[in-house]
């Protein structure tokens, strides 16, 4: 069905087969981010952690705040195309491609945040070699590593009849493409094949997903300090995720629709929809965040009400009532009514929440290591010049990523659009019809792309 | 099998910090230096916390010296990604420089900060420094290990004499200097000895004790005894 | 389909099967680590009954992920060689 | 050895951990590695030492590997400190390693030149020749040696080489003399020898602002002395009762801690003394046989007399004292109270800091308390320190020179007029070195000072020095005085040398501690004992003769001999063994533990110390030794100095002068001390109270990091000097915690971080005396004097502060 001679879609291949100047603006721009970050991490590695801004007792600051953070982006992607696809959503035909991209991308730069982390990253290999279950950053390691794995493949596989398009149409890098086609020919077995495989991996992903932010909220939760000891920081940590992860895939969308023109293909309506999933999520998140904090005022506990008024109205308020505008007050504005100038509120609400959730992260790691129980000084953390590299860095790394993959494979899924012109239409139409009940129940049959 | 443990009597130490001085020259701590130390990373495996009754302006000064607590039950042995921190079969919770990879998961999981980071290369090994220990390298967490070294010494000293190791034989730096005799150091898991005495005493305690750590630093509280 | 496709030749073939053996290889690496850490523990009476809890849940997951893709390897490629 | 040793311990996994891990299953290597160190495990020998941080006296134990000093710890046979530390014995380590440490001599070409390296032969021949061409010209009065804080046989070597070189200018700077008995005990008990505090038994300790756990007679010996007042057994828990502007950390841990307005502790023991006797809580029996001027008393010319319990409930009625001290009369009953029913009890104010201008009748306000509650000559209480020992040395060979040199008056102005009662008045020095009254010094000897450093007018001090022709310094370090010499001839650190030290001052026992060098030397350096016997041998003929040992080591082993051969006392050794020697001595047996002199030698460089704790002359006799062989209330010993002042200089003579005049009539030889109003000084509204702290090492240890970084505990402070502020006065001011202050007094300023602390008075602020690096509170203080213990007055300055 993916016929080369469809020339509809030629607009998808358009950025991998030319390149324009902006291109090598971004680059260059991006590249010169990540190059601060690297001669940050230079001198980190010369001079040890020291070049930091942590200190005793804030011995995590920005580089565990950006694993969370990172690592939180990278829901945005396997898991929800994952759920739109279960859900036969059909609006998810143009989105899923690039959600998946954000995780696959993300997940390399959270797990790096880790080694950048690490007072001794000369012997990270110790986590091999002597690794131990009981410590949660093991079970990090373990789930992250899957998530990686499981993201790759589950962005790859709906990839292979793309891949097989540029195999056949484009002139260049054919061998690469040759290889990762997997000798994709459209033919029905391999139809069925790779939709079954695409089926169980969709299913496979979402647990997956939801164990690793899990265990991300285990690396504090399982501690016994104040505001850390918490049973609901799992799903607090998930739910945070997802919201950040949909908002960071809002922007990604906006950016390349801009970009690329896709306009035709990313409509007002997926973003209107998103921009409706986004608010739930800040419902949500919110509710989280009220249960949380509730519990640990009404208990009144000493020293979880030490860090509680850190965050409300001591050195830390600042990021406690920025993060609570940005992550609820600011999208619950933006999001309430979508009907006009959906795009424009879509995206504030998502850079907005990006903000919020990068604050929630700090706010979380910070301010509990500010007030240690017992009578020590109270420890303010400020970040120098290279915490600020590092971060810079990683965000352009993960641009410079996305980018450069979007040079090398289509950002939008070619033939899942055609399938949706051709199946799609049909297949809804009479899913439609069973729902409603004066119509004849028509025998079902299972979706057939085949066809 | 001994467990080796601590008392700290509130009521005697004076705050004079020699237990923070004999433990600096016993384990090659560092001095980390002005610059350093005004960016709060001065390490001091055994610390004079100060606390202030603030409800009195006035009021009183409590002083309360924080060694490594070697819970029992260790929070931060828990959370090392590498087995760099254990508690070993005689209670005392030991450090593995050369495995540590500086992931500081120990230092935050620790409710009582006695863990302490080589934020730089603070010093390299010189002249007048104790052999027994090593000197640490940058990017790893060190802490009070009650003098570890000098269990292993005694015990080598004890076996090339064919006896056990005599209670007294084996006491930390810091047990050994306080003027105040505030510290006592010994085998929690023989009842007669003077540190199970004491810490059966109706003044001992332990610090965050709800946390359910189980410090085998005991604590004897200010003033009399009460019943 | 309309055009001819020229006959992949033998390196892509051996790639794309090598691709499938590196996954076989990273997976078995994974189950082989996690399967060491549980000795480790075990050794070092360090709670092995974590590892050997997180192990039942990892390494199914992985083999799962190694048949997904194995299926894929095999379904995709063997289906060329049929028609 | 030691490295690779070390190396392969870090090869092996750092320390314990890895023998753990690899229990089991040790591979090859790293059983050689084991193999090797035990092979490689260097020699280890505990030398017994002495610590020269403070005049605490405590002996230490030198850990060294092959000759290599790796430690420090308490010399638990020693008396002093039996075993125990204070932080200070520590940063020895980083002392005798300081890298900035001097190599060896160096000489400075011509008088503002640069300092240049210069062989020991040349430098020593530099500074024999140029005193022996002053003793030619008969100037040799005009050598001024300034000695620090030290006592023992080094103080006897430049005590007798002065003497025999013939200058009366030995002058040293210290708070405390040791060999002299406190003033108050002289004039009230008419004791010569040092008075000791029997702390070990007594149940209540009152302390007027002595600071017994940071600096006062050692801060180890006073928190051994409180912890044995802390629940100790069977024993109830003993009280300690602190009276003190401000909380130090004595205070802290005391029972109760009496803030009191600076300078008022005299009016304050009046308050107490008054309370006593009100409440008929004195001990009668005591006050009734032992004491003299308590009641009114007629003297032979018929003439009526005050006594002290007149005077006292006349002058010092509690809501008077109250007022004055700002201390309320229900704490001044309770503290009498105490004082009065808890047995063995001890009032200390003796050493530390002059209390204020009146210093003289404030201490002995504060002793009369003593007095009253009878505790002189009894356990628990005070007594007085036995002699030691030691072989008689010849006298001092003078010949003409010396004779005609020493006679001459002192350039301090000891021993005269004003500074009539006092044996050193350093505070006078640098004002009449300038003036060259009564006579130019040619020539400096700095020993184990640094004026330029701690003298209140060290800018004085430095001009001063630059009209010295030739001014020689023993420091090790390139310190601020040394900065300023001609000739440096650098001493060992205390580690490297030969000493002995004789605590005269503490619990009553005497002790001498000797010591040998526990490390080879680190540089080109040399004890200075030894180097003033080789200038004393290089000037030959008296001097020489004097003089006569060739090592310091042989002036030791001559001294010590005596307490071989003194039928008494023990070289220390282990708990047990001593108690049963106490014990016997008790029923009179005393069994010379050694058969020869060289074996007791032996033993002393082995254990460090000998003392003798059991001749105690502790009987009331021996403590009473005034003519009237009672305690004095009124002085009849400042009584006949005062006459035979007024004598010699008439009724407006300095002496008298300084002592507030002849027309105080009796109250100048009673412990009254007047109630001044309370002065408003609009100008400079606060006090400023320095203050010892218990980390500072003598000499101010610039060079010991580990002191510098964690200086304090009661202020959160660092690497830098600060000034403690009330939070309530710096509310007032503007001023919060760790912003930067200028604390401005009527001499100077000097720009510090400002720490809020509760334990301040509100119109007082308080600066440590800090010794690293940065502004010094001596900036401030004027350069004034107590003229009864020539130590500088050093509270009594008033300052202000603003943000800087």
């Amino acid at each position: 069905m993916a016929d080369p001679a469809d020339t509809r879609d030629a607009i998808l291949l358009a950025p991998i087969e030319r390149t324009g100047r902006g291109f090598y603006w971004a680059v260059a721009i991006l590249s010169l981010g990540v190059l601060w970050g690297a001669v940050a991490y230079a001198v980190q590695l010369d001079g040890g952690l020291g070049v930091t801004g942590l200190h005793q007792p804030v011995s995590w600051g920005f580089y565990v705040t950006n694993f969370v953070f990172f690592i939180g982006i990278s829901h945005a992607g396997t898991l929800i195309s994952a759920i739109l696809r279960l859900s036969r959503a059909e609006w998810r035909r143009p989105i899923t491609r690039m959600a998946e991209v954000i995780t696959v991308m993300v997940l390399f730069i959270g797990a790096g945040q880790i080694l950048v982390d690490l007072g001794r990253p000369d012997r990270v290999m110790n986590v091999i070699r002597h690794g131990r279950y009981q410590s949660p950053l093991l079970w990090d390691a373990t789930s992250i590593s899957a998530y990686l794995t499981a993201s790759l493949v589950y962005l790859w596989l709906p990839m292979i009849p793309d891949i097989a398009i540029l195999r056949d149409r484009l002139g260049k890098r054919k061998f690469f493409y040759t290889v990762l086609a997997l000798g994709w020919q459209g033919t029905e077995r391999q139809h069925k094949v790779l939709n079954r495989a695409i089926a169980v991996m969709a299913v496979l992903v979402i647990p997956i997903a939801v164990s690793v932010h899990t265990v991300v909220s285990f690396v504090f939760s399982m501690t016994l300090q104040p505001m850390w000891h918490s049973t609901i920081f799992g799903p607090y940590f998930v739910v945070g995720a997802i919201f950040s992860g949909i908002a960071a895939l809002i922007v990604a969308m906006l950016i390349f629709r801009k970009a690329y023109g896709l306009q035709g293909y990313l409509r007002p309506i997926h973003f209107r929809y998103l921009g409706q999933l986004l608010l739930v999520m800040a419902l949500l998140w919110f509710y989280f965040t009220f249960t949380e904090y509730l519990t640990g005022y009404y208990g009144g506990e000493v020293e979880e009400m030490k860090v509680f008024w850190g965050k409300f109205w001591g050195p830390f308020s600042l990021f406690f009532w920025g993060m609570v505008l940005a992550n609820f007050v600011i999208p619950l504005f933006c999001l309430v009514r979508l009907e006009r100038r959906t795009i424009g509120k879509v995206l504030t609400a998502s850079l907005s929440v990006i903000v919020g959730m990068w604050l929630e992260r700090f706010i979380i790691v910070v301010p509990t290591l500010s007030y240690p129980r017992l009578p020590f000084p109270e420890g303010i953390y400020w970040p120098t010049w290279v915490e600020w590299g590092e971060t810079a860095a990683s965000f352009a790394l993960f641009a410079l990523f996305y980018l450069l993959f979007t040079k090398v494979f289509p950002i939008i899924s070619i033939w899942e659009i055609q399938e949706g012109r051709e199946v799609g239409l049909k297949e809804v139409e009479e899913r439609l019809l069973t729902y409603l009940p004066d119509t004849v129940e028509p025998e079902f049959t299972p979706v057939d792309r085949g066809g | 099998m001994a467990l080796w443990g601590m008392v700290i009597d509130l009521d005697r130490c004076t705050g004079c910090q020699a237990c923070v001085m004999a433990c600096k020259a016993e384990n090659n701590v560092p001095a980390v230096g002005p610059k350093e130390a005004s960016r709060e990373r001065i390490i001091s495996w055994m610390q004079v916390l100060t606390e202030e009754d603030k409800e009195h302006p006035d009021g009183k000064l409590r002083f309360l010296p924080r060694p490594c607590l070697h819970c029992d039950d260790p929070p931060c042995t828990k959370v090392c990604p590498v087995y760099a921190t254990y508690r070993d079969p005689e209670g005392i919770v030991a450090q593995i420089y050369a495995r540590c990879i500086g992931c500081r998961f120990c230092m935050a999981a620790c409710p009582y900060n006695a863990k302490y980071f080589n934020w730089h290369t603070y010093q390299k090994e010189g002249p007048g420094q104790n052999p027994d220990v090593s000197v640490r390298q940058k990017g790893i967490v060190e802490k009070c290990t009650f003098c570890h070294h000098r269990l292993q010494k005694a015990r080598e000293r004890a076996l090339a004499e064919h006896r056990e190791i005599e209670p007294g034989e084996y006491v930390p730096a810091c047990a050994e200097a306080c003027p105040a005799r505030a510290i006592v150091f010994g085998d929690l898991s023989d009842p007669s000895s003077e540190v199970s005495k004491l810490a059966r005493s109706p003044r001992a305690f332990r610090l965050q004790e709800e946390l359910g750590t189980k410090p085998k630093v005991i604590y004897l509280t200010e003033g009399e005894a009460r019943g | 389909m309309d055009r001819p496709h020229p006959l992949p030749d033998r390196t892509v073939k051996i790639l794309q099967w090598a691709m499938a053996g590196g996954f076989i290889l990273f997976v078995g690496a994974i189950v082989t680590w996690i399967i060491h850490l549980i000795r480790t523990a075990w050794w070092l009476r360090d709670v092995p009954s974590a590892s050997i809890g997180i192990s039942l849940v990892a390494i199914p997951v992985f083999l799962v992920l190694l048949g997904v893709v194995l299926y894929v390897f095999w379904g995709l490629l063997t289906d060329r060689s049929e028609r | 050895m030691r490295v690779t040793r070390r190396t392969f311990l870090q090869v092996l996994g750092g320390t314990a951990g890895a023998a753990a891990l690899a229990r089991g299953q040790l591979t090859t290597t790293e059983q050689a590695g084991q193999n090797l160190e035990r092979w490689a495990t260097p020699e280890e020998v505990g030398v017994p030492s002495l610590c020269q941080q403070c005049p605490g006296g405590c002996g230490i134990l030198v850990r060294t590997l092959d000759g290599e000093v790796a430690g420090i710890s308490g010399n638990a046979l020693h008396p002093i400190n039996r075993g125990a530390l204070c932080p200070k014995a520590f940063g020895g380590l980083q002392l005798l390693y300081d890298p900035h440490r001097l190599k060896g001599p160096m000489a400075r070409d011509g008088k503002h030149g640069a300092l240049r390296p210069i062989a020991w032969e040349e430098a020593l021949r530099l500074a024999t020749q140029r005193l022996a061409e002053l003793r030619q010209q008969g100037l040799s009065h005009t050598v001024a040696i300034l000695g620090g804080q030290y006592r023992g046989y080094r103080d006897t070597l430049w005590k007798r080489f002065a003497e025999a070189y013939g200058t009366p200018n030995y002058i040293r700077v210290r708070c405390l003399a040791p060999e002299h008995p406190a003033l108050t005990h002289r004039l009230m008990q008419g004791v010569e020898a040092p008075l000791g505090y029997d702390l070990a038994q007594a149940r209540l300790i009152l302390s007027f602002g002595a600071g017994l756990l940071e600096s006062w007679l050692g801060p180890v010996h006073g928190s051994l002395a409180f912890a044995n007042l802390r629940s100790a057994g069977d024993r109830p828990r003993g009280r300690l009762i602190h009276v003190d502007p401000r909380r130090s950390q004595t205070a802290a841990k005391a029972d109760r801690w009496v803030p009191i307005i600076p300078g008022t502790d005299g009016i304050l023991a009046l308050g107490l003394a008054n309370a006593l006797i009100r409440e008929r809580l004195y001990d009668h029996e005591f006050v009734e046989t032992h004491t003299f001027g308590f009641e009114d008393w007629v003297d032979e010319t018929g003439q009526r007399h005050t006594g002290f319990k007149n005077l006292v409930l006349r002058e010092y009625g509690l809501i008077t004292v109250s007022r004055a001290t700002g201390v309320p009369v229900k704490t001044i009953l309770e503290v009498a109270r105490d004082l009065a029913t808890i047995k063995p009890a001890v009032v200390i104010g003796e050493r530390g800091p002059s209390y204020g201008p009146d210093d003289l009748h404030t201490r002995m306000a504060i002793h009369s308390l003593n007095a009253l509650v009878g505790n002189i000559g009894v356990p628990g209480g005070l007594m007085i320190q036995g002699d030691l020992p030691l072989t008689p040395l010849p006298p001092v060979a003078q010949d003409l020179a010396a004779k005609r040199g020493g006679a001459r008056p002192r350039i301090d102005g000891a021993g005269l007029g004003e500074y009539l009662l006092v044996s050193d008045a350093p505070q006078a020095l640098p004002e009449r070195m300038l003036s060259r009254d009564p006579y130019p010094v040619n020539a400096l000897f700095l020993f184990a000072s640094n004026p330029l450093a701690n003298h209140p007018a060290k800018e004085a001090f430095a001009k001063a020095m630059e009209q010295v022709p030739l001014v020689v310094s023993f420091s090790p370090f390139l310190d601020e005085s040394s900065a300023l010499a001609d000739l440096i001839l650098p001493d060992h650190t205390y580690l490297e040398r030969w000493q002995d030290d004789q605590v005269t001052h503490l619990a009553g026992f005497t002790c001498f501690s000797l010591a040998q060098a526990a490390a080879t030397p680190r540089h080109d350096t040399r004890n200075t004992a030894d180097v003033v016997l080789q200038i004393a041998k290089t000037l030959g003929g008296s001097i020489a003769k004097s003089l006569p040992w060739k090592t310091f080591e042989a002036l030791l082993h001559e001294g010590a001999q005596g307490l071989y051969e003194a039928g008494r006392g023990y070289v220390v050794s282990v708990h047990a063994e001593e108690s049963l020697r106490k014990i016997l001595e008790r029923q009179g047996y005393w069994a010379p533990e050694f058969k020869t002199y060289d074996e007791f030698w032996q033993a002393l460089l082995k254990r460090g110390a000998w003392w003798d704790p059991t001749s105690l002359p502790v009987g009331r006799n021996a403590l009473l030794r005034t003519p009237s062989g009672k305690f004095e209330f009124y002085s009849t010993s400042l009584k006949r100095w005062v006459d035979e002042a007024t004598k010699r200089e008439g009724k407006t003579g300095p002496f008298v002068t300084a002592l507030g005049g002849q027309d105080r009539g009796d109250l100048l030889f009673l412990p009254a001390v007047a109630i001044s109003p309370a002065q408003e000084a609009e100008a400079f509204p606060l006090r400023l109270i320095t203050y010892r702290l218990v980390t500072r090492p003598l000499g101010g240890g610039k060079n010991q990091p580990w002191l510098l970084e964690q200086p304090a505990v009661h202020v959160k402070t660092s690497w830098e000097n600060w000034v403690e502020v009330h939070p309530e006065t710096g509310a007032k001011l503007g001023i919060s915690d760790g912003d930067w202050v200028w604390v401005e007094s009527a001499k100077g300023r000097i720009r510090l971080r400002a720490k809020l602390y509760s334990g301040t008075r509100r119109d007082v602020v308080q600066i440590p005396l800090f010794g690293g690096k940065g502004p010094n509170p001596n900036d401030l203080i004027a350069n004034e004097a107590d003229l009864f213990r020539g130590f500088g007055l050093l509270n009594t300055t008033r300052v202000r502060i603003g943000k800087a």
